[in-house]
Formats: structure tokens, C-alpha cells, sequence
């Protein structure tokens, strides 16, 4: 099972459901959404979280520029577009999982 | 690909939170990959519903879910919060389209789809 | 697709009576015995806080006592718990505190994902 | 003690965010001390005013609304959110001795109260 | 001037905003009310920040019992009633802060 | 009591795009000028996210240009800057930066404040 992690704006317990999925051998990516963008911000107290996590990452290009983010970033991140989020979701994972 | 169907749970206003925005974007590309799209209004987001929201070119909340109904999605209102917020139990106060139910309705969505996004505050 | 019978995972991470998205959770997870789902409640982040024994649960105990009458499972990570500084005995009654394979045991089983 | 005015910008929507209860209290007691109270309805505060919310025994929101009004409370609901949200412009959809005005009005209540509460989400 | 802090959510610059007010010679005291008396919790993580604060603190004694955090406190607090906030906000402060 | 102009704040400490109070606080304060008060805007927490040069600032650029015509003031708290590891350099135009003081100063000469 692969499960994609839907990320609009409070990382807690992000961390834990990630270990948690890893502990059974499943895989997550995280897709950061809307607010959820800033957690990949240089001035994010929890950007380490996501990096040391070591998932993949994607954010919303819309997101990402509107929020002038482009050159903050300091989390890999793959930027992607509404299409590719519904392929995401639909095709390529098995599960979301909404926070 | 195969064709498959996405469950939304929407849970806030129109214009006062981006995941009405958002949540129309992914509608619409779902539907035109030929997914179907079925969606549960509940809390404050049976407001998204309510006709006469004035058309603010960069969000025409009642084109938009018109468009998205006539493009193949199904929405429900929670009948509950339709009523405690004032709007008419019959959906006369929501898009053509949108249907006012109940929990039972949502559980059906639960049970119908393949994937099951909730739009948070 | 064709109707399905399924696990269902309410998943509460947010506070009690400051907004009402944890008590409506309560009253969606009832709503999934509509359809004969199977749902669970798993309390994680500050949802932990609204499933204290002291608390006014005057809104949600029409849920509580029916989402308990159909055996369905009250769970909460034991994890957000010792974040919050919250023993298991503060806890209302029927509560499993789940680990991480219990956690993630959890997302495997459920097919779907409700978020309050 | 001196009577003085109470100023109030209440930013979110009833049933959903305890801040309605809260405000209605406050209100209460406020008024009974003899102050005034004058509130302005910004963002989704203007749901507040809706009429024909279903009368939830623990959150009359209409009857609290009318209650505050006649004992003084002056309300306003910013007119770019109602419009936004559907409701009429001329205040029909809200609870009698609710006025749709605009910023200024708020600026008036800033320029007229001893003391300026904000109800954020 | 004494100002009165309403912090009924998110604490964030509480802390920058007490010591602001203490710099400039002036009092600062912090009412919670709904979520906001969650800080006092003993799960908070930023109740530390509350007692080192040294201020007065009151809490909505509605918001703490209906939480059910009455045995949980651990910020000295005085609890208090719509009346007596009425009167903290307009006779015994001279301003309002809402957070 | 008797309409006195009036210096007033407008503290934004929430975050731009996903919820609207951001952008509204703007209008807020534009709104300020309608009846002569001073207004003066305050970004502290995660508001300073919201005055990024790279931000599209279409949702407010009408009411930033009408605040600054008035000379309206746009604050922001150091130690939020500092906490969201931004630089001045990264900010728009015509923003003041306050150490502790200057917060302070605030606080105390406007009378009124609204918070978004």
C-alpha cells in the first residue's frame, strides 16, 4: 500500500503517521497543499521533520509561487499542478490521507 | 488508467477559506480524466452551496459548482447543518444539483469511492 | 464503483468546543453505521484533548454511546497522549491507546480516511 | 463605574466556532452593566445574522441576536461580504435592526468605543 | 496603561508582545478564554512560557470546566465569569489585545 | 461615547491564501482612513509570511497602494522576521522593521486594536 499524505495546513502528527506507515513496511509521500506549502519554507521550525523523514515530497506549484516560496524552499520538493495531483491521488498511490 | 471515483468531504466556507478554490480545481481535472466525483458539504461547507453569491470574476462559486454538476459531479448537503444555518431543508437555497441529505448519504459516498479527500480548515 | 462495506478511519486531530469540526467527527462516525461500514476513531495530535474523563461531553454523548453500542473501536496514539502529558486512566472509558504498529495498523486497515 | 462603548469585529460563523457564544455573553453582561455594545460583522461574521437558523435549543442564534438588538446592541454587517455570500444587500436575510453598511461604519465604531474586542478564528 | 491580553487560540508572539508592553514601562495580564486556556494545560508545551512570564493570568472558568481541565492546571490563574471579564476589559484595563 | 480620531493598530498574524483574514485585514485598515483615523498595520508570527516581495500580491495590491498613499504605516516585529528566517531585503517596499521597543511603542500609542 502506498499512501499519499494530503498536507493543507497542520503538521502535527505528520511525523508519527509516517514512522507509523514505515513500521508495517508501507510506503507514504507527502503532497503539500495551500498553507502546507510554508512547511518546506527556509523559516519552518519543522522543515528538518520533513526532510529527515526522507519520503518523497510534492508541493503545489500554484501554491508554492502565489505564497512567493520559489526561492525558499529547502525541502526537494517536486512541484506539480492540479493534473498531476488528481494523478497522484488516483492512480499512482493507493490512499489518502487527509491533515 | 482506469477510471475511478473520488470522495470529497468539504468541511469550510467559500471565500473565506482557499480549499473551495482548490477543492474545484481538482474536481475539474478528476472530471476530465474521466473520474467520477461525489461530494459530501457538511459543516460550514454547505455555504459553498448557497445561490446568489455574487460573481467575483476570480471566484463565481455558483458557475463553478454548476459546472462541475453539469460536468458529472454529485453533490450532497448535510441536512443538519443546511438547517442550523438557516438555508431551506428542500435545497431551494443551493445550486440546482445540490441535494440536501444526511450522514446515511456521505456513508454511500464512504462506500462508493476509491478515494476519500476532506477538504480541513 | 459498486457500493462497499468498509473500514472506515475518523481521524480527530482537532481541539474540543473551540470549533465544532471534533464533535461533527463524532457525529459522522455514527453516520458510517448507515451503511453498515465498520468505522474507527483514532485521536492524535490535539484531538487527545477531547477524550479527557473531565470533560463536558453533553454534545457528543448521544454519539459516544451509540458509536459504542455498535462495538465500534475508540483508539488513540500513545504517542500524542505523552505529548500532551495525558495518562491513560484521564482517559473516558473504552479507549485502546495504540503504539506505532498499532498506528500504523491502522491506516493499513482502513481503506478510507475521514479528517475532523 | 463609568459606562463606556464596547466595540466588536467578529470574524468567524455561528455553530461552527464557539467565538458566536462567547460573543453573546460578553455582549449580555456588558449590556447589563450599562455599557454599550456596538459590533461589526467582517468575513463569515456575517452568518451570524441569518435569518431562519434552526432554533438549537443551546444556540438560539436568532432570539440572541434580536435579545442583544433590543437591548441596545448596534449591529452592522460589512456589505462586500454579504453580497460575497449571497445574502441581500438590503438586509432582508438578517435578523431585524442588522444594517448592511461597509469599512466605514467599522471606522465609526473604532472612532466611538472605550474599548475594541476581535473575535479571530 | 494596563493592557489586557484575550488570547483565545494560537499564543504565538504573546511572549514578544508582554515583553514589548514590559519594556515601555507598561503592565500586561493575559485572560484565556475557549482553546486559549488549553496554554495552562500541563500538556501544553508552552505553559513554561506562561509562568515565566510573570503576569496575571485569569481564565474563562466556563471554558476550563467544560474542558474538563480543572485538575490539569498548572499556570496559577484566576478563574473568572462573563461579569467579572466585562469588568476586567472595561474598568480594570485600559485596552484590549485579542489574539 | 463622542467619534474621536484615532491612532489605531491592525495586528496580522495570520498566514496569506489559506484563509482570507489576511487579505481582509488589509481592507480593514484601508478602511481605517474612511473617517481620518491613523491606522498603522502590525505583521508579527506568521503574518510577516504575508509581505514576501515574491508574494503575488494581487488579492491586496489595491489597498496596500491606497494605505501607502495615505502614508500609512507597515510594521513588522524583528523577532518574527528572525523566527521565519526572512531577511528585510526579502520584504516590500516601505516596511519598517521593530526591535522590541519599537513593538512595544506600538502597543501603547494606538488606542484601538484590530487583529487579524
Amino acid at each position: 500500500m502506498k499512501a499519499l499524505i494530503w498536507l493543507s495546513s497542520d503538521c502535527s502528527s505528520l511525523e508519527e503517521i509516517v514512522q507509523a506507515l514505515k513500521s508495517q513496511g508501507q510506503e507514504a509521500a507527502i503532497l503539500l497543499v495551500q498553507d502546507g506549502v510554508f512547511m518546506a519554507d527556509k523559516g519552518c521550525p519543522h522543515s528538518d521533520e520533513l526532510k529527515t523523514l526522507k519520503v518523497k515530497v510534492y508541493a503545489s506549484k500554484k501554491h508554492v509561487e502565489e505564497r512567493g516560496l520559489g526561492d525558499r524552499l529547502v525541502v526537494d520538493v517536486d512541484l506539480v499542478d492540479y493534473s498531476r495531483i488528481v494523478d497522484l491521488m488516483m492512480d499512482e498511490y493507493d490512499k489518502v490521507i487527509s491533515l | 488508467m482506469n477510471k475511478k471515483t473520488l470522495g470529497v468531504l468539504l468541511l469550510t466556507s467559500p471565500y473565506t477559506y482557499q480549499n473551495s478554490e482548490t477543492f474545484y480545481e481538482i474536481a475539474k481535472a478528476a472530471l476530465e480524466k474521466g473520474h467520477e466525483v461525489k461530494v459530501f458539504l457538511f459543516v460550514d461547507g454547505v455555504n459553498n452551496a448557497k445561490l446568489n453569491q455574487e460573481p467575483d470574476p476570480e471566484r463565481p462559486m455558483n458557475e463553478r459548482f454548476q459546472e462541475l454538476a453539469d460536468a458529472g459531479a454529485v453533490f450532497q448537503a448535510c441536512g443538519l447543518c443546511t438547517t442550523a444555518r438557516g438555508f431551506d431543508q428542500e435545497g431551494a437555497d443551493y445550486t440546482p444539483g445540490v441535494e440536501v441529505t444526511g450522514l446515511t448519504e456521505l456513508a454511500e459516498i464512504v462506500g462508493e469511492c476509491d478515494r476519500f479527500l476532506t477538504f480541513v480548515p | 464503483m459498486e457500493f462497499t462495506e468498509r473500514s472506515v478511519l475518523l481521524l480527530i486531530r482537532s481541539k474540543p468546543f473551540g470549533a465544532i469540526f471534533n464533535f461533527e467527527g463524532w457525529r459522522a462516525s455514527v453516520g458510517m453505521f448507515g451503511m453498515d461500514h465498520e468505522p474507527m476513531m483514532l485521536f492524535m495530535g490535539d484531538g487527545v484533548l477531547s477524550i479527557l474523563k473531565g470533560m463536558n461531553d453533553l454534545p457528543i454523548r448521544m454519539f459516544k454511546m451509540t458509536f459504542q453500542s455498535f462495538d465500534g473501536r475508540i483508539c488513540v496514539s500513545k504517542k500524542s497522549l505523552e505529548a500532551h502529558n495525558i495518562s491513560p486512566d484521564e482517559l473516558i472509558e473504552g479507549v485502546e491507546v495504540l503504539d506505532e504498529a498499532g498506528i500504523g495498523q491502522a491506516f493499513v486497515e482502513n481503506e478510507i480516511v475521514l479528517t475532523f
